[in-house]
């Protein structure tokens, strides 16, 4: 699991390195101390990528140094009469642009989607443990819905790797609004709506071995699933990879008050007890989850 | 029990190195010797307790491994923990939290790891940083308040602070922070169990705080802390359905400043020497000021660290600058009389 | 009792023309007949008085010669106005209002001309624009609010709202409305007084609103309104001293919303059947809807109104497109029964 | 008094005509039935005319037919943490302009000395009862510091009387700010500041006969007094004129609740008992005042 970011921090804390909080200017860049506290960044573009479905980039360089696939941030609104926080799975990182990708369905997301270019907006992150993609693997990237955002930067950062293989298996309720991005980055990419059926269809039919398994063994030999989504969908993943002996590693929702450990409101339970889906998550493995039957 | 810590040369307010030992220092007895100060112009002291500013975190919204990551948390006033049990708690369902204008609703039903792991992890964690200590204290009757303080009674916290205000079951289904007899036998029992600074932290959901207020203080409170959240809800107008599992939660945030402040200053006017540790809907420098005037010798800061891990120590150097020009005001606090 | 208002011809949910009789109408008895309707498509019922819309205005933040020059009021569910005193009240010294985060803090002390004025002045006005009017009634003792129900018994006022929020000297500084016998005693006497539909309006700041509720219920109250303000405060940071000249006053508006709602919902599960004006925050239909998934009959707006007069019948019009969509809820509250 | 608008209002609501109000877009015009409610004007310009005043001019053709002299208008700020109306009295019209002159003082004030040409920003009004200049008269224009705006408006209006003369005496903490401006509308203007004296001062030295009347017994021989200024100077304006047999007219400043009369918030006592600042007032002769030994 990457958590590289906070092990190394910790260890410069103890050299002995403090922000400088006189300032409230603070700065945990590389050579810091601390993370990052709530900072501002821009906007750089937001668009309607599909209805009620927004592409928003924002220019963020210490995010953008920092984020693993399957980390999010918190968005904060700049209606100061609503103050929490709003995570989003980080979808893509070019240069310092943080591409999100969310849908439209309450009051933060509706003015997130307004915002215009030169904007700026509250960021806290990057944020939880994401995906671990330490082995040399194919990776079968089991996507639905809104969960699908985070798995692109999964894919963004293995296209660069030569000993890991992907696969996007991507569910959608109608407009497929991920697969042209998903194709730039994944060796294949299948994809379904829900008048078809949903991502388990597309798991029996390309891991299934009823089809024909499209992506080959890949490069290890070894299948791993990252899967983020729906809670039922999620289980349904986690039990359909255990069945088949796959590992899988499944990235939670919850409803959070914080986004970085402090409130355990953002509990799921566990084989070891409630956890935090902000901190110990959102990525846990199906045995962590208990849900590997 | 002198703090060993470095000045801070770059004049921050915030010390450079940690240190091992306990943070209860009475204000220096012998000015002119060569202890080393905390780099903060303006202390407090809360039942005898030394804070090197103000400014503590409020329980149940400070996390070490978490806020550790962002701030040397060291530098603030006091570290109020979360509120521990006798036994691990698991917590109530979720959703656990949900919006409200300029505030937080929040139902998270005490979930902690207990007293055991609070005294292997966190506590000496927090001590070897050199942060001084308030070790919040939770239970669903008289016997798991005890037992926890009976537990904390050597440990080395600098105070504890009595959760009064969560749902007891020794007492008919109201918290114990509602029945001003209840309350008095309680403090009372936990009192003759442990001679460390103890502070009360009252509920507001109550009809007479001061009579709530004096029985603490009659049965050997040190100080009070106030206020703990106040019974609120959302519902979610697509289900018809309350947000939050457990229905109801407590309101935290700005929203609830006003109220807090009269809590305070009706706590104030009543008992004018009793120390007060004023919470509720602290967001900046100006607003812990007002809970000074109010009548506080500290405050917390709550909701607000959960919107950004680093504003408990902003709000103390927000405030540290207010100070700077009431010198008659920070003189009250160094003498640990805010009245 | 039928009302002879015209058809609103723009569909606008106003009446085009003010009607001279009484507000209070039950429903449609003769469905067919050609009894004109308001304009409006959602109803409700409290303590058989209907409304034609859920939405009135608050007490205290609605006046006639104010607001009549904004809107047509007779547009409004109904109009509780200001409370009334058996005698001219001056009020409190001012400032009697301060600011805080999504409220305000009020410290008014009830200043009204007095219950004959408004027999001869804000009453007659109202109904004969067609307004359905809730008198709110106060009192510094048991003794005032009799002598003011018994002046309201034969007035063409379709409710009274007994506001016992406001201290009462009676019962040893505290408000009446926080003492459940007391409470009990002065409902009852108020009942034997006046048969007209009487809403008790109930406090916050209470340990245990539900007991206080059935106290009003078995006296004989028809229906409770809730909540009036919050105790809260303001100090001036410059000063250190209280804003309000009455050091405290009472919190409303968008703040205070969670708050309100848990009260509203914790009534309506001890008591089911008791008609229920839900008060507290609401500033938008949304809002209003949240109240009446937490169990109100219909709400009032407060604080909103002072921040744009034709707050309320905006909140009306929204609550009315939201109420489309839930046609369950919407013939519940026609039939006077929210839960 | 001016309380024609009203009046007006009044009479034509009995002839039937309601506001659209399922629209939300409620106008009062000359021809309308109701007042205008809270509405959205546009800010035409925004400068510092001295230190820490600020000189605000917004866009309102409502407020600009409709205000008379003595009456304010309710501005709120755009942070919607902060709910309650600010007063400030009009102190020019030109066209659809409205001009504004205030001290940042607090949180709101601050607010709007931020504000830029082209942003928005919510009003209400005009309000309250203004000056009555219904007789030709000599009017003695007595303001002191933040007093002064609406009095400028004052002697803009007496400017166009042929029947009218204005004198403008002012009192300052320090700095000028708004000598030229009654320059342009008075037939003379006569200032001071805190190391000389105060309008008491002016009074006595341009009316009270000592060093001369320098504005003539003007067109009609009757001299009326309005002022605006702090509360105890008005106190002592309301008396001095009262010795020297001068009706007085003071425009009186509370802390206000809703600016529109419903809340009680902002009572002064009279003669008559406690009246609301906003609605009776803020204009009030010194007999209703009692201010007049
Ligand atoms: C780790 C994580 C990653 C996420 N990544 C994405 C993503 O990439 N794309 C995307 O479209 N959505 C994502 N979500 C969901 C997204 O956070 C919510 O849709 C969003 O917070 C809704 O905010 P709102 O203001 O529009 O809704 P409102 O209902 O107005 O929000 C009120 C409060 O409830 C919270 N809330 C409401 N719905 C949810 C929800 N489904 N999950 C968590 N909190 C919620 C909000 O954060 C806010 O605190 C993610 C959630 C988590 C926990
Ligand atoms: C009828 C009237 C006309 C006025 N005209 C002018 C004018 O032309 N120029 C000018 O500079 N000022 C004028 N004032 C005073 C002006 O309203 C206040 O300075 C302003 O409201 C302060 O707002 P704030 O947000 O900066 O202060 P804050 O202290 O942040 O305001 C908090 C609350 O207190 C109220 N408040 C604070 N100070 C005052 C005050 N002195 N009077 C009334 N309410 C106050 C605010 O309106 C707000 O509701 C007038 C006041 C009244 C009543
Ligand atoms: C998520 C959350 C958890 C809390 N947990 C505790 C707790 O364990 N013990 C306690 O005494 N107070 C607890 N509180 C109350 C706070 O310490 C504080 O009294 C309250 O939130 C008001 O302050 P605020 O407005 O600054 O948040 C909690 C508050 C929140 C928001
Ligand atoms: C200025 C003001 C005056 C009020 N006066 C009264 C009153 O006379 N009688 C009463 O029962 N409630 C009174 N209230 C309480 C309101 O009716 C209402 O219960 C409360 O403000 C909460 O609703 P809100 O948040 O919508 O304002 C008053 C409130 C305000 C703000
Ligand atoms: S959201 Fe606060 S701990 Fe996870
Ligand atoms: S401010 Fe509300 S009545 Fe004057």
């Amino acid at each position: 699991m990457d958590t590289r970011e906070y092990g190394e921090v910790g260890a410069k804390r103890r050299q002995g390195k403090t922000m400088n909080s006189a300032s409230h200017d603070v700065h945990a860049d590389d050579g810091g101390a601390f993370l990052m506290p709530r900072h501002s960044a821009k906007i750089l573009s937001v668009r309607e990528l599909a209805p009620g479905i927004t592409h928003l980039v924002l220019e963020d360089a210490y995010v953008a140094r920092h984020a693993a696939a399957g980390q999010f941030i918190n968005l904060y609104t700049n209606d100061p009469t609503r103050m929490m926080p709003r995570p989003f799975g980080v979808s893509a990182v070019e240069g310092d642009a943080i591409t999100l990708i969310f849908a439209v369905v309450g009051s933060g997301t509706l003015d997130f989607s307004r915002l215009r270019a030169g904007d700026s907006i509250d960021v806290l992150g990057p944020l939880g443990r994401g995906f671990d993609m330490s082995r040399s693997a194919r990776y079968v990237l089991v996507g639905g819905g809104l969960g699908i955002p985070p798995l692109l930067y999964a894919a963004q950062q293995l296209m660069a790797r030569s000993d890991a293989d992907s696969l996007a298996l991507l569910g959608y309720r109608d407009i497929r609004y991920a697969d042209s991005t998903a194709s730039r980055y994944c060796d294949a990419v299948r994809s379904i709506d829900e008048s078809e059926g949903n991502v388990i269809t597309l798991l029996n039919r390309h891991l299934g071995g009823l089809d024909g398994d499209e992506c080959g063994e890949g490069k290890s030999g070894e299948t791993i699933i990252l899967s983020c989504g729906p809670h039922p969908m999620m289980k349904a993943v986690a039990q359909w990879a255990s069945a088949h002996a796959i590992p899988s590693q499944l990235s939670l929702e919850a409803r959070m008050g914080c986004g970085f450990g402090s409130c355990v409101a953002c509990v799921e339970d566990t084989v070891e007890g409630r956890k935090k889906v902000c901190m110990d998550g959102p990525v846990f493995t199906a045995d962590e989850l208990g849900w590997a039957v | 029990m002198m703090e060993s810590l470095q000045t801070d040369p770059a004049g921050t307010g915030m010390r450079s190195e940690a240190s091992g030992e306990e943070g209860r220092s009475p204000r220096a007895e012998t000015p002119g010797t060569d202890e080393p100060h905390t780099g903060w112009r303006h202390g407090t002291v809360v039942a005898g307790v030394r804070w090197k500013n103000p400014v503590g975190t409020a329980s149940g919204t400070f996390n070490l491994a978490a806020c550790g990551r962002y701030y040397d948390v060291s530098a603030m006033g006091a570290i109020s923990t979360k509120g521990v049990s006798p036994v691990p708690w698991e917590g109530n369902p979720t959703p656990r939290t949900a919006e409200t204008p300029c505030g937080t609703v929040n139902a998270v039903g005490l979930q902690n790891p207990g007293v055991e792991h609070y005294l292997i992890d966190e506590l000496p964690k927090l001590k070897a940083l050199g942060a001084t200590v308030v070790t919040n204290v939770a239970g669903h009757s008289d016997d798991d308040y005890a037992q926890v303080v009976a537990r904390l009674a050597d440990s080395p916290a600098d105070m504890l602070e009595i959760n009064v205000s969560c749902p007891n079951v020794s007492h008919g289904g109201m918290s114990v922070g509602t029945d001003p007899l209840a309350l008095f036998r309680l403090i009372g029992r936990l009192r003759s169990i442990s001679d460390k600074p103890m502070v009360v932290k009252l509920s507001p959901n109550v009809t007479d705080i001061v009579e709530i207020a004096k029985a603490c203080v009659d049965a050997g409170a040190d100080a009070l802390s106030l206020i703990n959240t106040l019974v609120g809800m959302r519902l979610d107008i697509n289900t018809g359905k309350p947000i939050l599992a457990n229905n109801t939660g407590g309101v935290s945030g700005p929203c609830i400043l006003p109220i807090a402040l009269s809590f305070v200053w009706r706590v104030r006017q009543a008992l004018p020497n009793i120390p007060i540790i004023g919470i509720g809907g602290i967001s900046k420098g100006e607003d812990a000021l007002e809970f000074l005037y109010a009548g506080a010798n500290a405050v917390e800061v709550g909701a607000a660290s959960l919107l950004d891990p680093v504003a408990p120590l902003r709000v103390a150097h927000e405030l540290e600058s207010l100070l700077d020009s009431r010198p008659q005001l920070a003189e009250k606090l160094e003498k640990g009389m805010a009245w």
